[in-house]
């Protein structure tokens, strides 16, 4: 496009998103509202059968979230060669291409095999697409970096992106810090950046970028209190035992920072959900507290993921998530059963923590 | 071009089943010839060296008349990484449910790649297209240049604004969707275009609209309005179907267990539904519809014998987010029902709905504290202050059961005799 | 016995209570950790064997618990007459006679029902005594009395103490303010008197009879503020807007009476139980916030408990406490079923309310 | 005698088949000439008149040398009814598990007559009995006769002490129990009596003991240290018996629901199990123990075919109240299983036990703020700081599930290179 002189000038503004439907292949327009089934005829491929009669396929493939304009082109050409030039993106960021006749599945199948970059999978009872934040490629506050551990664990699941031999989904998301951009708070498996040092302050210029008042406000726990260093800096100070590492005083002041290269690791939660499927969703609860960042390829998260998926394949039900089977064995035998240490840090002592001590005897040996 | 700094850890990626972003950067850097690209391994790189980011926070940066759509993001490594000392990201609001035309792709690819790092994130967390990494200068030609395009796109919020509304594939291609979740979607985006571009609320706030309580796009846990499709007549049943599940001449579960799954209607649906509301007789299946509950498992496991009813509609909860700060919250039930008709109608359409969501909006405006999602608020000033707000008469669905402690903050008018006694009249019956 | 003369000097203290076994009849002693079953062969009336083979049989019946000497002299001649002089009180406040032979118990109840006041019952699948506190007959603090709304209960109620009709044990429990003396926060329905007037300051005398720290601390709300009256008196004062008339101010300092005529009253809960059978012990949740004193005989009250007492009887299934039948059934048609009114004060806005609010779109229509 | 006060009111609760606590206060009056009793039930019915009590707060009464035992409790209308103007209490503490002989009830009788109101609690709700209505002057002479009697009969707790621990009927009567539940509750009384008699606590502390899991004293929801009798080995199964329920020859639930309920063993146990680990082939019964919890349905249900372990302790948990001030708590699990053996030896039983107990107390004492009850002391500090002071591991059984929130406080000595950082250090990897 060629940009007018005065581009300032000519504005439009609040227009919106472009409309949905214009991006809608032929046959979607045509069964809109009105599909009546769906079978998975192989992992990542799936057919939709409409009350015309009509069916269309889908492949799912993995998308890296992360992704070049290179490869989005290199998406569009397929989408183009198979889709009548139409793509859509799941909600975990996988890419589907749809078509309209089975005989089509094939050969689309062969091309995304090729590229190498698209393998196929992510439907069903499997491991689909990690759900992920930015880490190390462009937020300011992450403990962790997100699309390098995210590969590490997916080479590692791959079998089960391509399966569908797990007793129900499985659903791994990461966040890089405790905001939990990656809502890891709701998953089957949840990869957490966290920070465990306090924020070390830089007093000779926290007054030129932060409002004390602002600052002090700004944490939970109220560890921050005022304070005016040797050279007689206006800033604040933070009691360190009273701080849990939130990183919300420096999401409001940069002049305290939390990252730190021993202190930040990793925190692994288990058991959430989301769907309302047979139990109502349920929080993530903590399985490992801490394990140290270990770039490139993080060994010791990807083996206890690896770990405890194994455990939960082998013992629990059909259509059973993870966090039903570690509510029906019962949080001891999880524990047992995935060979994860419990210590301290796994009892609650937060708001609602009486709410999540057991109260009766009732347990397992 | 070659390597501009070396990546030894980073190659450690590139291997591997799953697809690799160093790999994909890497080309971008050396096929797409991206200075950008190559200076963002490399500050990767020093990033996994030392286990820390690199990224300074964020400054204010924007387009004009805009308070949101824009992240700002400087290296603090600027001088080792000169490509990447700015770093800003733009999220352009996706089309509801994601689905796009090559030509709508390449049109956004072709701005970025002039303009832009050529990184994207397909797609962010919330849901919009984010491009990632650009200078300062180039916000306002790449505003121009989306705005003035044949699809007009525009950018999608952040700070404490709304922010971009998202949904599932709903009915433009799965069978158990109730809701048309992109016109909501869209009817929601468009009619609220001002609260999105123009921060000026207490924190952020999210729609997110999913066509049935499967909740594909994890409403009830990620946005402070969760709309999620239900319905209140009985459960499709597909005689036939069912039998051919019981013959085993159906995969269960949609062949989502694998083709060779055998599903057991007893003990895969019957025996699994929360309400044990369903019966099997080896024959016939059974479902006492009012004491159904809506899960989907039984739906679910058998699509292809139940489809959910045909007088559809909404239940709406409120007050998802994250943990910061008082900890995760689940989108709470408000309002257990509420019909959702013609959302194509950005005028008329979904009106009783945009009442309740001004309510709400005013409430929070009015009540909330800085940085205090409304969930936060409801939670800090109680459900009934929220209830009140909203219109809305308490129903025992908003609660999984009623109050377990005494402490009643009963108001004066509702006490016989008002509140105000004098130490005389009682000492008259009572001596010290 | 002949008090002597100063009887405070050969003092005897920290006794503790006389030992327990001197209290067994011959059949308990002889068979003390060696039962081997039960069996109720009709309401109130049960049978344990040994593995001895001996057998003893227990007669139940109703106790008052607030009851006079005379009335204990009767029990004690029926325990001379049948029980080898041995009586013992239940946890929930009943008597019962323990017999060794099975001629004696027909012999035993018919001196029990000519009595008139010790009708037998109150085991199994019914409901037995109402554990209660002390109301207007002895405590300071009461917003209801005790005793009458039991016998008024009871009274309605009879059938199902003499009787094992009910889908499974039902208890019942009163107290007579929030202090709960009666524990009635884990029944299957409770009474609870409640106050609804903020404390009435005796501005005057206060300081006479009161710390004024130590009453402002122990507001759990923070309620109360320190004041001087008109006349100077150094006082304090409540803001009505945060008092939830827990009376813990008046237990503190007796010039901050709660009790009102008009203002007091029953609140009514439902669900709790203790017992670890089947599922854990779960709290009473509200069930009516509060219905007006109606002495003598509280008929609101007692109607309210007999229709929602029959609505569980007629839906229930075998062995389903009040709250195991509420959680299946789910409240919203515990509501309908029993056509109790729901409002507002039942959705909880106390410290763990967020945990009880339902966050997912199960529900019945 | 004729009556004093009219009583209307009160009337109606003379008729009903529930026994009448009125026409039992009425006959002492009358039979027994007790003024006390005709004032009572004179100010009883100005109560039911006006709806309100007439007890004023109570003063500091006792027995020299204890903080406890008598509850002080004046009339506010004294010169209406001046034979209740004093109206004070005592708690006698009861043998445990209420047996009584005739002997022994007659002795309290024959006290209460002369010294006291005639009216009493069998029992109060923590399990004293309850001598109810007595003036100032009587109470060293009622000590007195107490103590020095052939039982040696004592006060009971009050206050800021120690409360008098109670216990169900146990292995004296119930083929359930799992531990000598009297002997526990005696010991207990017996070792610690200085902590019930002279108030030096925080708060009250109760203990109670029940013999298995059905907790027929209402210990996990009324006593600070609940102890609750369980096993670790197998329940025993008599298969005669189980073919004999499942042939309906035996009533189920030990005749419980009537004689003439009959059993299912699929509906009624096997699918009752909280965990499942039951199954019934219609001529089998099989547990699988390992997953038991031992929460006694199956066992209540055919008792005369199962039965608990032998290899039997207690699990123990702390920190049941009622509401006042934090809500009401139950016991939260802090030791799954202990053996307490030989509690009859009062020197060398339950040590294990007891060192537990004291160093509770101990953290109790030193950290609990005024009517601080520990499970709300607890609550305040945390599971953990308490588990620190009893020397006890955590363990899973301890939480229905682990915390959900990130918030984790780290020591600093968990965490390699410690908290002191310098931002000039931080300054040097990463620009301002
Ligand atoms: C494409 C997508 C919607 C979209 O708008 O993009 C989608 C599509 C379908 N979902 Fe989903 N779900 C999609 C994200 C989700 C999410 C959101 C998430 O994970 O963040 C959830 C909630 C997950 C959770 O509970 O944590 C989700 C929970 C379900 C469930 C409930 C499963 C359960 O057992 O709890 C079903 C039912 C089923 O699979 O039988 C379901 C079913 C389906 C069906 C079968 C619906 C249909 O008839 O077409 C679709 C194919 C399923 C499959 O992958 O096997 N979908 N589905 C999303 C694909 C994500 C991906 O790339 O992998
Ligand atoms: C880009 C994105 C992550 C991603 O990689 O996809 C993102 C990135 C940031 N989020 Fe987020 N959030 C993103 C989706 C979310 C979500 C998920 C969602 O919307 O479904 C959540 C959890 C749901 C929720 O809203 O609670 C989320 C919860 C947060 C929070 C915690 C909010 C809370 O109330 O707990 C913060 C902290 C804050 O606002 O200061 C935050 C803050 C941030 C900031 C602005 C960092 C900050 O402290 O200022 C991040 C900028 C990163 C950067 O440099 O690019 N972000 N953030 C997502 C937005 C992309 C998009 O528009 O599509
Ligand atoms: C006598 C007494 C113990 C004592 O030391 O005094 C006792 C005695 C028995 N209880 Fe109990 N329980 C006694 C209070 C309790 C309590 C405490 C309470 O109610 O305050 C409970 C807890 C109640 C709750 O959960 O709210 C209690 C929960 C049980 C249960 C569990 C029932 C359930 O379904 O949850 C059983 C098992 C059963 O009945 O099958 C049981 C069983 C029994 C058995 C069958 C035990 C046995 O084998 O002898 C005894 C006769 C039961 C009956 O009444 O049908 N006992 N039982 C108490 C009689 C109270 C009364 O006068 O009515
Ligand atoms: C007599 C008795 C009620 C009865 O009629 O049986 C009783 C009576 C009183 N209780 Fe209680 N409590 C009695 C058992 C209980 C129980 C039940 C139990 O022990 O199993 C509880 C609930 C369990 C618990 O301990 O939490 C109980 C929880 C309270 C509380 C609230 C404590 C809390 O932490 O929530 C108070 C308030 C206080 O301590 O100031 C209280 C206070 C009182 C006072 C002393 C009133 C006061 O504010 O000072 C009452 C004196 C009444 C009087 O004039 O006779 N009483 N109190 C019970 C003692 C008799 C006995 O020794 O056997
Ligand atoms: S989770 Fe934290 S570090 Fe990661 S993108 Fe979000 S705000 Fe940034
Ligand atoms: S990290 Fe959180 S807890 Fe620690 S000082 Fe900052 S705001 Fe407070
Ligand atoms: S939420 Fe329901 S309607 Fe939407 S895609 Fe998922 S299954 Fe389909
Ligand atoms: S939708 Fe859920 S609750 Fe309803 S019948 Fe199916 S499984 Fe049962
Ligand atoms: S419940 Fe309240 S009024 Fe009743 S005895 Fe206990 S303290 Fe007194
Ligand atoms: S009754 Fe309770 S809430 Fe009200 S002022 Fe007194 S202590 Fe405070
Ligand atoms: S608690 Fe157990 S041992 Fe004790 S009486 Fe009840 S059933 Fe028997
Ligand atoms: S005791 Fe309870 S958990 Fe154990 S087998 Fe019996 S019913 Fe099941």
């Amino acid at each position: 496009m060629e940009l007018p002189e005065n581009y300032m000038k000519d504005r439009k503004t609040d227009l919106g998103p472009p409309k949905y439907d214009q991006f809608w292949p032929e046959i979607i327009k045509n069964n809109y509202g009105k599909w009546k089934l769906h079978k998975i005829l192989e992992p990542g491929v799936y057919m939709h059968e409409s009350e015309t009669g009509e069916k269309v396929y889908t492949l799912r493939c993995a998308g890296t979230r992360l992704m070049s304009t290179l490869h989005i082109e290199d998406i569009c050409k397929i989408a183009d060669q198979f889709c009548e030039g139409f793509v859509r993106f799941t909600t975990r960021n996988n890419i589907e291409f749809l078509v309209n006749d089975e005989s089509k599945v094939g050969p689309l199948k062969a091309v995304l095999e090729a590229n190498g970059s698209m393998p196929i999978g992510g439907t069903g009872a499997g491991v689909t697409n990690i759900v992920h934040t930015q880490g190390w490629v462009h937020c300011h506050t992450p403990a962790i970096d997100a699309s390098g551990p995210v590969k590490a664990v997916m080479d590692e699941l791959f079998e089960y992106f391509t399966s569908m031999k797990l007793p129900a989904h499985l659903r791994i998301s990461l966040a890089c810090c405790l905001n939990m951009c990656g809502a890891v708070h709701c998953s089957d498996i949840a990869i957490l950046g966290v920070h465990r040092k306090p924020p070390v302050i830089e007093h000779g210029n926290l007054i030129n970028v932060c409002e004390i008042p602002t600052t002090i406000a700004s944490c939970p726990t109220a560890a921050i209190k005022p304070y005016k260093d040797d050279e007689g800096h206006k800033s604040v100070q933070v009691n360190s035992d009273r701080c849990m590492f939130c990183g919300n005083c420096y999401t409001m002041c940069p002049a305290m920072p939390l990252a730190d290269g021993e202190g930040d690791g990793i925190a692994l939660w288990v058991g959430g959900k989301v769907s309302n499927a047979k139990s109502a969703p349920m929080f993530s609860k903590l399985m490992v507290p801490f394990i140290p960042n270990e770039p490139p390829r993080w060994p010791t998260t990807v083996n206890t993921i690896k770990q405890v998926v194994e455990a939960y394949a082998a013992d629990a039900k059909p259509f059973e998530r993870m966090g039903e089977w570690a509510g029906r064995i019962g949080w001891e035998r999880f524990f047992e059963k995935t060979g994860i240490e419990f210590s301290h840090h796994h009892i609650d002592d937060y708001r609602f923590a009486p709410t999540t001590w057991r109260t009766t005897p009732q347990f397992k040996f | 071009m070659p390597k501009k700094h070396p990546t030894p850890l980073l190659d450690e990626l590139k291997t591997g089943p799953w697809p690799s972003f160093v790999n994909d950067i890497e080309r971008l850097a050396e096929e797409g010839g991206s200075e950008t690209a190559a200076d963002l391994l490399g500050q990767l790189e020093l990033s996994y060296k030392e286990k820390e980011g690199h990224w300074k926070h964020g400054g204010i940066v924007g387009v004009l008349g805009y308070g949101g759509g824009v992240i700002g993001r400087y290296s603090d490594v600027p001088d080792l990484f000169p490509s990447v000392a700015h770093f800003h990201t733009l999220r352009v609001n996706q089309p509801a449910s994601k689905f796009y035309s090559t030509e709508a792709l390449r049109f956004i690819c072709d701005i970025w790649n002039r303009r832009g790092s050529g990184l994207t994130n397909m797609h962010g967390s919330t849901g919009d297209m984010v491009l990632l990494g650009t200078f300062t200068e180039e916000l306002e030609p790449i505003f121009y240049e989306l705005t003035h395009s044949k699809f007009e796109w525009d950018l999608g919020g952040s700070g404490s604004a709304l922010r971009t509304p998202s949904c599932c594939v709903g009915k433009a291609r799965c069978e158990f969707a109730c809701l048309d979740t992109q016109a909501i979607c869209y009817n929601l985006t468009k009619n609220y275009q001002d609260e999105m571009h123009r921060p000026a609320w207490p924190y952020k706030f999210k729609f997110k609209v999913s066509g049935c309580p499967n909740d594909c796009v994890a409403s009830i846990a990620r946005s402070d309005c969760s709309i999620i499709g239900t319905w209140r007549d009985e459960i499709r049943i597909d005689e036939a179907a069912v039998a051919a599940y019981a013959n085993g001449e159906i995969a269960g579960a949609g062949g989502g267990h694998g083709a060779d799954f055998k599903l057991d209607i007893q003990e895969h649906v019957v025996d699994l539904c929360p309400t044990g509301c369903m019966s099997w007789d080896g024959k016939k299946l059974t479902i006492n519809n009012k004491e159904c509950n809506r899960c989907m498992h039984c739906i679910n496991a058998m699509p292809e014998a139940l489809r959910p009813g045909v007088d559809t509609g909404a239940s709406i909860l409120i007050g998802a987010k994250a943990p910061i700060l008082e900890g995760a919250q689940l989108g709470s039930l408000i309002i257990p029902f509420i019909k959702m008709e013609n959302p194509e109608d950005l005028e008329n359409g979904l009106e009783a709905f945009h009442e309740f969501v001004e309510k709400m909006w005013e409430w929070w405006d009015e009540n909330g504290k800085n940085r205090e999602r409304i969930g936060e608020l409801i939670q800090r000033l109680g459900l009934y202050e929220f209830l009140k707000a909203v219109e809305i008469e308490p129903d025992p669905r908003m609660v999984k059961e009623p109050r377990s402690n005494p402490y009643i903050f009963y108001k004066e008018d509702e006490v016989p005799g008002g509140f105000d006694r004098t130490i005389g009249e009682y000492r008259k019956r009572h001596a010290r």
